[in-house]
């Protein structure tokens, strides 16, 4: 396996606070990686500055070999990198279909962009289902719910077929049974693609999660199983809290 | 369908006249006054039962500042309303964009305000004053003061910059040194860094060729600056009795004005325009030189019509020449061949109440040379 | 056929007999309405569904205008003469800039080129900084405000405040002449039905379903790897070509252009049209151009001084009560017809 | 070199002028999200004011400004009151809506007072100017940045000093959450308005100073108004002070060295310009959430 | 103590809650569930008043609340704490509350000490704009603020949401104390069953926007709960 993202020396401030002081991340090609830690650790400061939404002080991603610091975010996803944001965002007037055709579509030149769609494509038609919104493929996706929609922005990463996949929360405010069908889909897509997943949710995680990067103030905390994460003090001390680390079950 | 051209507006027993000026924008604040003086003309010539024995019937429309809009509203007049004649216009922006239409159609402009001359339609009759009867005579007062050194300040447009075009071949010859020439926008009214240039070249008189609303800011703004009309007097050719109203008298008193008509002007005529104006239109208004430019201007068409017997543009155009009315400025006759009038050439004092006191004019009438050919510093223009 | 395609037909069998019932005057003013609707298609497709609110199509407008009006008045000029505004503001030679445009087929080409090309320099400047909504508004209506100013400025360039006027040739028609107006009425109203066309088919498009993306969600889009500032800078640049045109077929329409028709205030009365027709729907916006210009006449016929009354009055009710223009209403009314009968629920206030 | 130095004091004038009328929209407008095209027409109701004021006491035109402020601000209350209040959340309509609504009062005006301008005596005190190390400082223009100076310093007090500046803020923020809050919504945005209209008349009296009193009196103004909240960045009142200052400073010295025409051109070269160094200055942030 | 009957309500055309009734006694903490978008936002929306509903009626303490604007019912006593992590981006932290104790009728400056008892987090944070606050810091905030109000009725939306678990104990201890101690009634929305099931007195269920089951806590346990909350 070789490292398809490499986060070295990052930091970035913020009106002289240090959301992400001094990060070190490698995450390999086909992993499956759970980023945890508490409330404000750097967690989305992060996937922000991977997808280049923003600028930090100092160190240097690198995605496949390449750098991605400096480069402006449409460029970032079009070399192979997507992300979901923790509160689901999709294009209201837009129907279902039309959200995720957009998506699928960005590879086109401008030439055919400006060209009526005919049909749906294969990963369109894959994601519909996927995402279980083949019934609501013509409906604006103003009229989603909060659930449904967060399925929608899965499915347009999905088709925008990313080398790798940022999550952030994708299961925070879904019902239990949603997340299963979410953990489920997450296992298939992490076979053939590399994930990295936000999540505060303990049961999710030690469902599906392999191996475990807890951040704390800006920096990696520690590293490794999830069990093995769980059983650290630090972390116990910082984000489960003392009673509770093991009592849910 | 249309047919082109006047003659027509006289069905019946009405003749029908265009009155054609800014209601809306800018340039209302001079224009509207001008209509009303129009209008009142037309009611007067109808209470002396009409002209060949026809009810003159106004039709009134808003070019709106706009100088497409003024040659749409021509249009509309002599294609739509068949007026006999248009009274209208006061830019030359707005007599620009109407020349056109009035030639293309072969209708009757009457334009009532002094302007920058070289210009001579067979389709307008210029009733303001041309620069031989404005401001030459400025100058020349100017020069018989002993202003040696001028100061040029004007809005951004056609009237403006050929004046001072005109004023600066006139102190070449006269040996004037001009130091300056400065336009703003129309509507400008931000003049603290012009005054302190005018301050520190150090004229002895300021020619003045703003136009509307930014008459008020210079004055305004020149009042504090420690420049006096006893040093350095400002001569305006668009400021009247209107305008110094809007001002503030006690920001402009002092000051030059250079016109062919007061309110102050002892002519019998004037006495009865005046007061017919006031009764009409309320005791604290003004009267002033484009108003009564166009108040005559109905009359001289008025006397065209009835010399010629008819309405028809040619015709009323061919009986102008040599009309005569004793207007309020005094003995007032059309040009035949030029369509200008003679003009009484007047330089006034600003008073401290409004008025505009009168401390100099010419001898008589002074003949319309709109191209200057008279003046031999004038080889060189247009 | 569709309601929408029997009122198109209907719309075009209408402008097409125009010439035979209307009066030159009239006529002209239609062909005036139809510049208009022209640009007003351009707003629709930049305001409407890229939400790019242009306060300075003026701008684009006068561009296109300038362009045409330069040939026209060189051509009159006659070779080595001089344009009459020029001779008035002094000016004894030729200005450099002023002849390749002695050259029709140059002309032509500029009165695409170069408001195309401003509103493309003028759009990556702005939009890859992320201007936008209310700045972006503001901003272009400071161009608009710039660029009369600087037209104004130069007179002996220009012809100043006055602008350009007196055309009486326009390739080879007679302006004077009514057959050449109705000529140049035919070129307007094909042209607008082009553009129309041009409108539709983008608006169909992928490219247009991206640009109302942008509209809802610039960011958002970034994440799907489009740079939402190009969307943007294309889209301004095809509104603002179509202004161009629009002015481009103004000069001979009404026989003049000056800065007087591109500033703040027209840029903004070129959008009224728009709202009042409804912003969303393109046909919508061409209605409402000529709607709202006919209007304009009408009343300022009618009513001279109490005209600004209508006109801020009846754009303040449409804002009111039919947000979404009359397209919106049309829209309405069809749907509350097909769902008579059915019970609807009452709509709810959202109060805070 | 005189004539230089006395561009400084012009650059600070020409920046009071630009805040006095821009501080009002920095409530309207960088607060509330409501590009008010009629905040022109407020500027003229102030100025109109003291047209009616005059000589009614020996001090009319200091009374002229509370009651300018007053005027001005029922005014815009009842602009919120009766439409903008549906426009909340659609700031690109408030723009032409207000506009409609800037029309109709600039013909009222032009009815009620006539085409022509009307002219407002400056008070005894404010006419000349003293030397000062041989700048030449008119009373009038003092004046103006003595006002411009107290507005700043009040309006900067009340948004972040005073619970109501706050309670303004949050409704501009999130009116649900506000109202979730126990703030009344409805009354603070037309308190808001008030105060941002109100502020209007009060440029209005100042501006009868130094120009034109009539119908058309915001047309000429409200432009360069927007030009410096822009510039400024929405809703922050320091930069409004500052984009007024560069602008002011700008206008001075770049009509000084060209013309006046010319200067309006550059200046708004230098705005694109100066976005391509700080786009920032131009927006602001509402937090990380997309757009 | 809060009273809801027959209540309809629709956003524009779409109707989302059709009669729904609900009952919460005074002192009692009551729980709604039901799976996304069967309409339990919108059933405290409708409580707080920021959509009116096109049937039914709302009384609090006795009184028919069903038309008054929100501000007056927050002042009368209720605090809501709204889903998604909302709060005014350009207000600080502190200005986040200091805003909400101003409107509130106690306005006893001890209130925020107490709540930032609750999220000692905070307290670093109170200089921050609260829109560049994480999600989670975000969402204490919103609950922090709620809590200032000293409300009689707290409705919580799901609160747990985004927030990291060790403070989701403190949550839960803080809401457990207001409830037991200071007898604060509770409106509770939440997805996380265990959570609920600790706190709750009584439940309701609602489904397609109406409300399909009632009862009290204990029978969460039952199966055929869980399956009803189950897709
Ligand atoms: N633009 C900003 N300005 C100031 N502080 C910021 C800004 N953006 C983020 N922060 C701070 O940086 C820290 C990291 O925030 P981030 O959103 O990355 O946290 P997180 O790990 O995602 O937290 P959560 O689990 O709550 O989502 C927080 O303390 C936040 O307040
Ligand atoms: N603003 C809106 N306009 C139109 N429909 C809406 C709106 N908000 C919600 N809905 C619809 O109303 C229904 C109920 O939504 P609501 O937010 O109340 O669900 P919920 O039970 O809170 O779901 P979740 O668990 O996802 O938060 C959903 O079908 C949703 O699509
Ligand atoms: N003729 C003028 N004053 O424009
Ligand atoms: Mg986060
Ligand atoms: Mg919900």
């Amino acid at each position: 396996m070789t490292a398809l993202l490499e986060v070295r020396g990052l930091r970035v401030v913020f009106d002289g606070f240090a959301a992400i002081d001094g990060l070190d991340l490698t995450v390999e090609e086909g992993e499956l990686r759970f980023l945890i830690g508490p409330n404000g650790a750097g967690k989305t400061t992060l996937i922000d500055v991977v997808t280049g939404l923003t600028r930090p002080a100092a160190g240097s991603v690198r995605f496949g070999g390449q750098e991605l610091v400096g480069r402006r975010e449409h460029r970032i996803v079009r070399m192979g990198v997507g992300r979901t944001f923790q509160t689901a965002t999709v294009f209201e007037e837009l129907t279902v279909v039309e959200n995720l055709d957009l998506a699928d579509s960005f590879r086109l030149p401008l030439r055919s962009l400006l060209r009526r769609r005919r049909g749906v494509s294969d990963a369109v038609a894959s994601a519909l289902e996927t995402a279980e919104l083949t019934a609501l493929a013509d409906k604006p996706a103003g009229v989603l719910s909060h659930g449904q929609r967060q399925w929608l922005e899965i499915g347009m990463l999905l088709v925008q077929r990313p080398k790798l996949l940022l999550l952030d929360e994708p299961v925070a405010g879904m019902s239990r049974s949603e997340r299963e069908r979410t953990g489920e889909l997450l296992h298939r897509i992490a076979s053939t693609h590399t994930v990295v997943v936000v999540e505060h949710d303990m049961e999710f995680l030690r469902k599906y999660a392999r191996k475990v990067t807890v951040l704390h103030q800006g920096h990696v905390l520690r590293e490794g199983s999830v069990t093995e994460v769980q059983e650290d003090p630090r972390v116990r001390e910082v984000y489960l809290g003392r009673a509770k680390g093991k009592a849910v079950t | 369908v249309d047919e082109p051209g006047g003659g027509a507006g006289a069905a019946g027993d009405e003749i029908k006249v265009g009155l054609l000026h800014s209601l809306s924008g800018t340039m209302a604040i001079s224009e509207v006054t001008v209509r009303d003086a129009e209008l009142l003309a037309v009611e007067e010539i109808n209470a002396k039962g009409g002209v060949l024995g026809k009810k003159v019937v106004p039709v009134t429309e808003d070019g709106a500042s706009d100088w497409p809009t003024f040659a749409e509203k021509a249009q509309k007049l002599i294609s739509q309303d068949r007026v006999a004649t248009v009274f209208g216009g006061w830019t030359s922006a707005s007599r620009k964009a109407m020349l056109p239409v009035f030639e293309r159609n072969k209708a009757l402009l009457w334009y009532p305000v002094q302007y920058e001359g070289l210009e001579s339609s067979p389709y307008i009759f210029y009733t303001g004053a041309t620069t031989n009867q404005q401001i030459v005579p400025a100058l020349d007062y100017l020069a018989s003061q002993g202003k040696k050194k001028m100061f040029l300040v004007g809005s951004d447009y056609v009237f403006p910059r050929t004046a001072n075009k005109i004023i600066k071949a006139y102190a070449a010859a006269k040996g004037i040194e001009v130091l300056g020439e400065e336009y703003t926008p129309l509507g400008h009214t931000e003049y603290s860094t012009l005054v302190n240039k005018i301050a520190d070249a150090g004229p002895d008189a300021v020619f003045n060729t703003l136009n509307g609303d930014s008459n008020v800011a210079f004055f305004k703004q020149l009042r504090g600056s420690g420049i006096t009309p006893q040093t350095t007097p400002v001569v305006s050719v668009s400021v009247a009795e209107e305008e110094v109203k809007g001002i503030g008298p006690e920001n402009v008193a002092g000051h030059l004005v250079a016109w062919n008509y007061y309110q102050t002007t002892t002519t019998p005529a004037n006495d009865a325009f005046v007061k017919a104006f006031k009764a009409k239109y309320g005791a604290d208004k003004v009267t002033s030189d484009p108003m009564e430019a166009g108040y005559n201007a109905v009359y001289l068409w008025a006397e065209a019509v009835k010399k010629a017997g008819t309405t028809e543009v040619e015709a009323v155009r061919k009986a102008a020449g040599g009309i005569t009315i004793e207007a309020p400025e005094g003995t007032t006759t059309i040009d035949g061949d030029n369509q200008h009038v003679a003009k009484t050439a007047r330089i006034g004092l600003v008073q401290a109440d409004g008025q505009i006191k009168e401390v100099w004019s010419s001898p008589g009438p002074i003949e319309p040379d709109p191209y200057l050919k008279g003046y031999d510093w004038a080889g060189g223009l247009g | 056929m569709t309601w929408g395609r029997i009122s198109l037909v209907a719309c075009v069998v209408l402008l097409a007999l125009a010439p035979l019932a209307l009066s030159p005057f009239r006529l002209g003013l239609l062909a005036k309405y139809l510049c208009f609707a022209i640009v007003a298609v351009g707003i629709a497709l930049a305001w409407g569904r890229g939400g790019m609110l242009t306060l300075g199509q003026g701008v684009f407008f006068g561009l296109g205008g300038y362009a045409m009006a330069m040939y026209l008045k060189l051509e009159e000029a006659g070779p080595g003469g001089l344009p009459d505004f020029m001779v008035w503001s002094g000016v004894e030679e030729l200005p450099a800039l002023w002849k390749p445009f002695g050259n029709p087929v140059f002309a032509l080409a500029a009165v695409v080129l170069v408001p195309g090309l401003v509103a493309f320099l003028l759009g990556l400047l702005v939009f890859r900084q992320r201007v936008r909504g209310a700045y972006f508004a503001i901003l272009s209506q400071a161009l608009a405000a710039a660029f009369v100013i600087l037209l104004i400025g130069q007179q002996g360039l220009t012809g100043g405040t006055n602008g350009m006027t007196n055309f009486s040739r326009f390739f080879g028609l007679d302006l004077t002449d009514p057959n050449g107006q109705r000529a140049v009425y035919a070129i307007t109203a094909l042209l607008l039905g082009a553009m129309f066309l041009v409108a539709k088919l983008l608006v169909r498009s992928r490219f247009g379903r991206l640009l109302v993306a942008v509209r809802d969600g610039e960011d958002r889009v970034r994440f799907l790897g489009y740079d939402p500032a190009v969307v943007k800078t294309v889209t301004f640049t095809v509104s603002a070509v179509m202004a161009g045109l629009a002015g481009a077929l103004f000069v001979p329409v009404v026989g003049i252009i000056s800065p007087a028709l591109l500033g703040i205030v027209p840029s903004l009365e070129l959008l009224v049209g728009v709202a009042v027709g409804g912003r969303f729907v393109l046909a919508g916006a061409i209605a409402g151009a000529i709607a709202v210009n006919y209007a304009k006449t009408l009343f300022s016929e009618d009513f001279a001084e109490g005209w600004l009354y209508l006109q801020g009055g009846l754009f303040v009710l449409v804002l009111v009560f039919a947000p979404k223009g009359l397209a919106g209403v049309v829209d309405s009314l069809r749907h509350r017809w097909s769902s008579r009968g059915r019970t609807a629920p009452t709509p709810v206030e959202v109060a805070a | 070199m005189g004539a230089l130095a006395n561009q400084l004091p012009i650059g600070l004038s020409i920046a009071a002028v630009l805040l006095l009328i821009a501080l009002g929209l920095t409530f309207t407008f960088g607060q509330m999200g409501v590009i008010n095209m009629a905040h022109g027409e407020f500027i003229m109701a102030g100025a109109y004011t003291a047209y009616l004021l005059q000589g009614l006491t020996s001090q009319s035109f200091l009374v002229a400004l509370p009651v300018a402020f007053a005027v001005a601000g029922v005014m815009g209350l009842l602009l919120e009151w009766s439409l903008v209040r549906r426009f909340y959340g659609r700031p690109l309509d408030t723009l032409l809506l207000t506009w409609g609504v800037s029309l109709v009062l600039q013909q009222l005006a032009r009815d009620v007072f006539g085409a022509p301008n009307v002219q407002v005596t400056a008070p005894g005190w404010l006419v000349g100017g003293i030397d000062v190390l041989g700048v030449r400082l008119p009373y009038n223009r003092v004046f103006i940045i003595v006002l411009a100076v107290v507005c700043v310093v009040g309006v900067w007090l009340y948004l972040t000093r005073l619970p109501a500046g706050r309670r303004m803020r949050a409704v501009v923020q999130d009116r649900e959450l506000a109202a979730y809050s126990g703030i009344a919504t409805g009354r603070v945005d037309r308190f808001t308005f008030l105060l941002g209209s109100g502020l209007a008349g009060v440029a209005g009296v100042a501006l009868t100073l130094v120009g034109p009193v009539g119908p058309s009196l915001g047309t000429f103004y409200i432009v360069d108004a927007f030009l410096v909240v822009v510039a400024g960045g929405l809703g922050q009142l320091r930069g409004a002070v500052l984009a007024a200052l560069a602008l002011g400073f700008l206008n001075s010295y770049l009509e000084f060295w060209t013309d006046a025409s010319l200067a309006k051109v550059l200046v708004f070269v230098a705005i694109i310009a100066f976005l391509q160094v700080r786009p920032q200055g131009m927006f602001v942030l509402k937090g990380r959430a997309l757009v | 103590m809060l009273s809801v009957s027959e209540v309809d309500a629709a956003y524009g055309r779409a109707r989302v809650l059709f009669g729904v009734g609900l009952e919460v006694p005074a002192g009692s903490l009551v729980c709604v569930m039901g799976r996304n978008g069967v309409g339990k936002t919108t059933l405290l929306k409708t409580v707080m008043g920021t959509l009116t509903p096109t049937a039914g009626r709302i009384t609090f303490d006795g009184q028919d609340i069903t038309r008054l604007p929100t501000h007056l019912r927050v002042r009368a006593g209720m605090a809501y704490v709204p889903q998604g992590h909302v709060s005014f981006p350009q207000l600080t932290a502190w200005e986040n509350l200091r805003v909400t104790l101003e409107a509130t009728g106690h306005r006893d400056p001890a209130a925020v000490d107490e709540a930032l008892d609750v999220f000692p987090a905070l307290r670093e944070l109170l200089k921050r704009p609260a829109g560049f606050l994480s999600g989670g810091q975000r969402q204490q905030l919103a609950i922090a603020r709620a809590l200032i109000t000293r409300p009689r009725l707290l409705l919580l939306d799901e609160p747990t949401e985004g927030v990291q678990p060790s403070v989701i104990d403190e949550i839960e201890a803080a809401i457990e104390r207001l409830h037991r101690e200071a007898g604060v009634t509770v409106l509770l929305v939440e997805q996380y069953l265990d959570f609920a099931l600790r706190l709750a007195d009584s439940f309701v269920v609602l489904d397609a926007g109406e409300v399909v089951h009632a009862g009290a806590a204990r029978e969460l346990h039952d199966e055929e709960v869980r399956r009803m909350l189950a897709v």
